[in-house]
């Protein structure tokens, strides 16, 4: 039983700033119940709130013809021809990942694929941008072997084909790999499902898997810097069950087929609580839910672990009352739990009730809308000084050696072929066979081109550099395919923002990303932040990963027979373009 | 010709399947639910691969007991043509309807790569569109990929010639201790095995995922071929 | 009741996990560990008036689903 | 000596495949079969002088490598 005084101390143990529970004071006009602490703890935490980065999202260029939604859903939608469209994010997975691999990063997996079908897309492929420590380093083997593992297991399963990623080692990621997992789906442009609830009165349903004790206050730890211990404390991981989100997938796009889904939001970090708000505030209507009917695969939950729980393969939506029963055949079909758990009303609330009495009850736009920003300070950063080329310390056959046997050199075969890359049938250029892997759009003649790129080190000598780097190589990829670049997403993966030093990397970034999706007509459509990868030693001592922007881009192919691989054919002269 | 697949919660290879018959005859089979308890009509069922209901417990194990198997089961023994390819072959043996067992690859990993193939197995749609001894080029997509059965088993299936595709390297050369060659380490390298009228076969790599250049090749086509034309 | 069903490979038929767990035991410094095996075991609950009964529901189970004859065998035990 | 070392979940940790078997077997007419659980046993021979110390190798070697700390308990009983 979770049977704590709220005050002060509580909230900062949840996470909140002394400032910030001010705040909820004052909105609430009392002291909160548990379950409000809660809600408020997740909702502004740096997770779901952007709150250091949002003032410099809003600078990237996010408008283009053929964009069709950009960020602020579940992922971002672009005009493919031919009345598509392709629906695209990535997301992080990082923190979860050191503690347990496997599952950290299966469920990475998992949660960008809801974003993606949430949107009425089915997903055609997934990619990755992995980096890990040193491969010396004790925990790297662990590490690599459980991530690699687990995104080939939960992607090979969904039946959605791994077509490419990137991986590097840097001793800055020893104990805080990162783990950045996009899909690309495609959908028809009029068909495409957005997460504004609508309509007071309509029935709130509840679908997929049932709800645990999983990864309570998830959502705060991947916010919050790791200690040495961490590894330690009882376990937020959840564990990830790609079948049941198999059976989703199918599920809500036999369901989006009627006419039954007036929208639709995916219970991913902060489960029930930031899906009810987004979906409620997003339409400016109120929800009011009962928990009794939550699914529960636990016994004896209270309110607030229902409200927290980050139990995986769950959905959140709002349905035609006169569809209820449609929707429930399709789901009891696929074997999965339907349940109405709520209904939209006017309050402008979120109201929770539990077995009877009232748990929150909460104005949902101070909620949202007051939510803390931070202008976080930043000092100038110093670029580091440009490198001399130092003396060649061997033979150039030797240096090649050395080189494509380095952990950054090798081959990533070992890793690609534990990924099923042909499932679906569509896989045009697999991982090592083009610059972007190529995906043909089924019964078209057209092709997607997608890629993940990102080199820290760039961004560790100069942020603005390293981002405008990743655009840019993004771009090329594509471009060296044949395809024509449409659009980006990007994960900005950086240590603490407190710091003024790691703030002004990231700000130095995204102007980097920024100016070069402006230059390129590149915009960005969908992306996600990861804030705190860094780790704090046992002497208290910082290390902080170094940046990484990592950008995935999609292009269009329209005759995807055109595709450009790698492979030299058998005969022909080699050109080289550009300046040495 | 009525040919239909069959799709178990779980199953993730279909479309592709109906893409190569698509592809080799201009006309996609049906999909049938594992909830349906009737085949009645059809020529040949297809139990495409994927995870049916997770693979959770063993491959195919669950898949097995599903209302259509029983259909399928019936089916086949009136002389009915059945193809299970990957989850569909691990599914016939936990049916039983195929001799032996697929365990876990000798390496442990999930295994995507192209392998190569011979064809061996005599007298049947399932082999007809190759020349005995061909070798041909598929993808493999598997955890659970390991053949193994009694010896006795084994060499009944060899006596019968009722290997269909066994492992080998691009130059034909069979070599079952080779983890390049025979990469989940099978029972003498056995990729694919026929029941004993020869009307039901299963076999582990995906054909039906080579069957376009665009897509890398058409090492897989005559898979399609020679059971179109051996359907008639 | 609780009925428990260990379900382990038919001596001889080879073992891919248990050989691969070993060799990583030995590379763990585990060198002495040997004959290493890996079973599955259900614990689940059924309602029965006794133990033979219980015990009967999930010898049939076993046959059923859990244990694949081919390369398994099993045995089934049951408490309180 | 014996050692057997049982891996299971955690309490409250989600089984997905106790979940998927346990609608199965439903679904076969043992709809008595509830809160199914699967869990692994690694069997193996270790050399020990005494039972006290084959135990603490298998709890070793668990912790090392066999059970997955995080999601996992584990216990180790051994025999002659
Ligand atoms: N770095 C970024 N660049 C552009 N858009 C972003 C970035 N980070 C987040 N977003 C957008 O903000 C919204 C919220 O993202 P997120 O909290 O990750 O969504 P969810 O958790 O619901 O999947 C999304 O629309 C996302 O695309």
């Amino acid at each position: 039983m979770v049977t704590a005084v709220v005050n002060l101390e509580l909230a900062r143990s949840f996470g909140l700033k002394d400032d910030e529970y001010e705040k909820v004071l004052t909105i609430m006009g009392r002291t909160p119940s548990l379950t409000e602490l809660g809600i408020f703890s997740v909702m502004w935490s740096e997770h779901c709130s952007y709150k250091s980065s949002r003032l410099h999202l809003k600078t990237l260029p996010t408008k283009a013809p053929w964009v069709i939604h950009g960020p602020g859903e579940n992922a971002g939608v672009i005009d493919i021809g031919d009345g598509l469209a392709a629906v695209f994010k990535m997301e992080s997975h990082n923190h979860p990942s050191f503690i347990e691999p496997y599952q950290g990063a299966a469920t990475g997996v998992g949660g960008i694929l809801r974003d993606v079908f949430t949107m009425g897309a089915r997903p055609i492929a997934n990619l990755n941008a992995l980096r890990f420590g040193d491969p010396s380093h004790k925990d790297t083997k662990r590490v690599v072997d459980g991530v690699v593992r687990g995104i080939g297991g939960y992607g090979n399963c969904m039946g959605v084909p791994t077509v490419g990623g990137e991986v590097n080692f840097h001793h800055s990621y020893n104990c805080n790999p990162l783990v950045n997992a996009m899909t690309v789906g495609l959908a028809r442009q009029d068909r495409i499902f957005l997460s504004a609830a609508a309509g007071v009165g309509n029935p709130v349903v509840y679908v997929g898997s049932k709800t645990g004790r999983d990864g309570i206050h998830g959502a705060t730890m991947s916010s919050a810097e790791f200690d040495s211990e961490s590894s330690s404390k009882r376990p937020t991981v959840q564990v990830g069950d790609p079948f049941t989100e198999k059976l989703l997938l199918e599920a809500c796009l036999e369901l989006m087929a009627t006419d039954a889904v007036i929208s639709i939001q995916d219970m991913g970090a902060a489960g029930l609580t930031s899906s009810a708000v987004e979906m409620a505030s997003k339409g400016g209507v109120g929800i009011d839910l009962d928990l009794d009917h939550v699914p529960q695969r636990e016994t004896h939950m209270q309110a607030y672990e229902m409200m927290l729980s980050e139990s995986q393969e769950r959905m959140l939506m709002v349905l035609r009352p006169d569809r209820t029963e449609v929707a429930r055949k399709i789901f009891e079909k696929w074997e999965l739990d339907f349940a109405i758990v709520g209904t939209l009303t006017d309050s402008g609330r979120i109201t929770v009730r539990h077995k009877g009495t009232v748990e929150a009850d909460i104005p949902l736009g101070p909620l949202a809308d007051e939510a803390p920003i931070y202008d976080r300070p930043t000092v100038p950063y110093e670029r580091q000084p440009a490198l001399t080329p130092p003396a060649a310390p061997c033979g150039v056959e030797a240096a090649l050696v050395r080189l494509l046997s380095s952990g950054n050199g090798a081959s990533r075969a070992w890793i690609w072929n534990q990924y099923d890359s042909g499932v679906g049938g569509q896989t045009v250029k697999r991982p090592g066979g083009a610059d972007a892997a190529i995906v043909r759009v089924e019964g078209t003649n057209r092709g997607l081109a997608m890629t993940t790129d990102c080199t820290p080190r760039y961004g560790q000598a100069d942020p603005y550099i390293g981002g405008a780097q990743a655009v840019v190589e993004v771009w090329r990829n594509i471009t060296a395919t044949g395809a024509r670049p449409l659009a980006m997403t990007d994960n900005l993966n950086f240590a603490s923002p407190e710091n003024p030093r790691i703030m002004a990397q990231f700000v130095e970034a995204v102007k980097g990303i920024g100016d070069a999706g402006r230059a390129l007509d590149f915009p960005v459509v969908s992306g996600n932040v990861s804030l705190y990868n860094e780790t704090r030693g046992d002497d208290g001592s910082v290390t902080a990963i170094q940046p990484a922007p990592v950008i995935g881009g999609v292009g269009v192919l329209e005759d995807v027979h055109k595709a450009v691989g790698l492979a030299f054919p058998d005969a022909g002269e080699i050109l080289l373009i550009g300046e040495t | 010709m009525k040919i239909g697949i069959v799709v178990f919660p779980g199953t993730n290879r279909e479309r592709d399947m109906a893409q190569a018959f698509q592809v080799a005859s201009g006309k996609a089979p049906q999909m049938l639910w594992h909830q349906q308890d009737n085949v009645d009509g059809f020529d040949l069922i297809i139990l495409p691969g994927g995870f049916s209901f997770g693979d959770y417990l063993r491959s195919g194990a669950m898949a097995a007991h599903s209302p259509i198997m029983r259909a399928v089961r019936q089916f086949a023994e009136k002389g009915g043509y059945v193809l299970g390819v990957c989850n569909g072959f691990q599914l016939l043996t936990e049916a039983q309807m195929l001799p032996g067992a697929l365990l876990r690859n000798a390496g442990m990993r999930f295994l995507s790569q192209d392998c190569h193939l011979k064809v061996e197995g005599r007298d049947s749609i399932f082999t007809a569109g190759w020349e005995r001894g061909a070798v041909f080029r598929a993808p493999l997509a598997h955890g659970d990929g390991n053949y193994t059965a009694a010896p006795e088993v084994l060499d009944q299936l060899e006596g019968e010639g009722r290997v269909a595709f066994r492992y080998c390297d691009a130059a034909g050369q069979v070599k079952h201790h080779d983890a390049h060659v025979n990469m989940n380490g099978s029972a003498r390298s056995i990729a694919g095995v026929l029941s004993e009228n020869r009307r039901v076969c299963g076999l582990m790599p995906h054909p039906e995922n080579l069957t376009e250049d665009i897509l890398g090749g058409t090492d897989g086509l005559p898979l399609f071929n020679g059971i179109l034309e051996g359907l008639g | 009741m609780k009925v428990r069903v260990f379900v382990y490979l038919k001596n001889g038929v080879l073992d891919p996990q248990g050989k691969a767990v070993e060799h990583a035991l030995h590379s763990l410094g585990f060198e002495e560990a040997s004959d290493v095996r890996i079973s599955r075991v259900v614990d689940l609950h059924v309602k029965a008036n006794d133990a033979a009964a219980a015990k009967e529901q999930g010898e049939k189970m076993a046959r059923a689903l859990l244990a694949n004859e081919v390369i398994e065998d099993f045995h089934v035990e049951v408490s309180a």
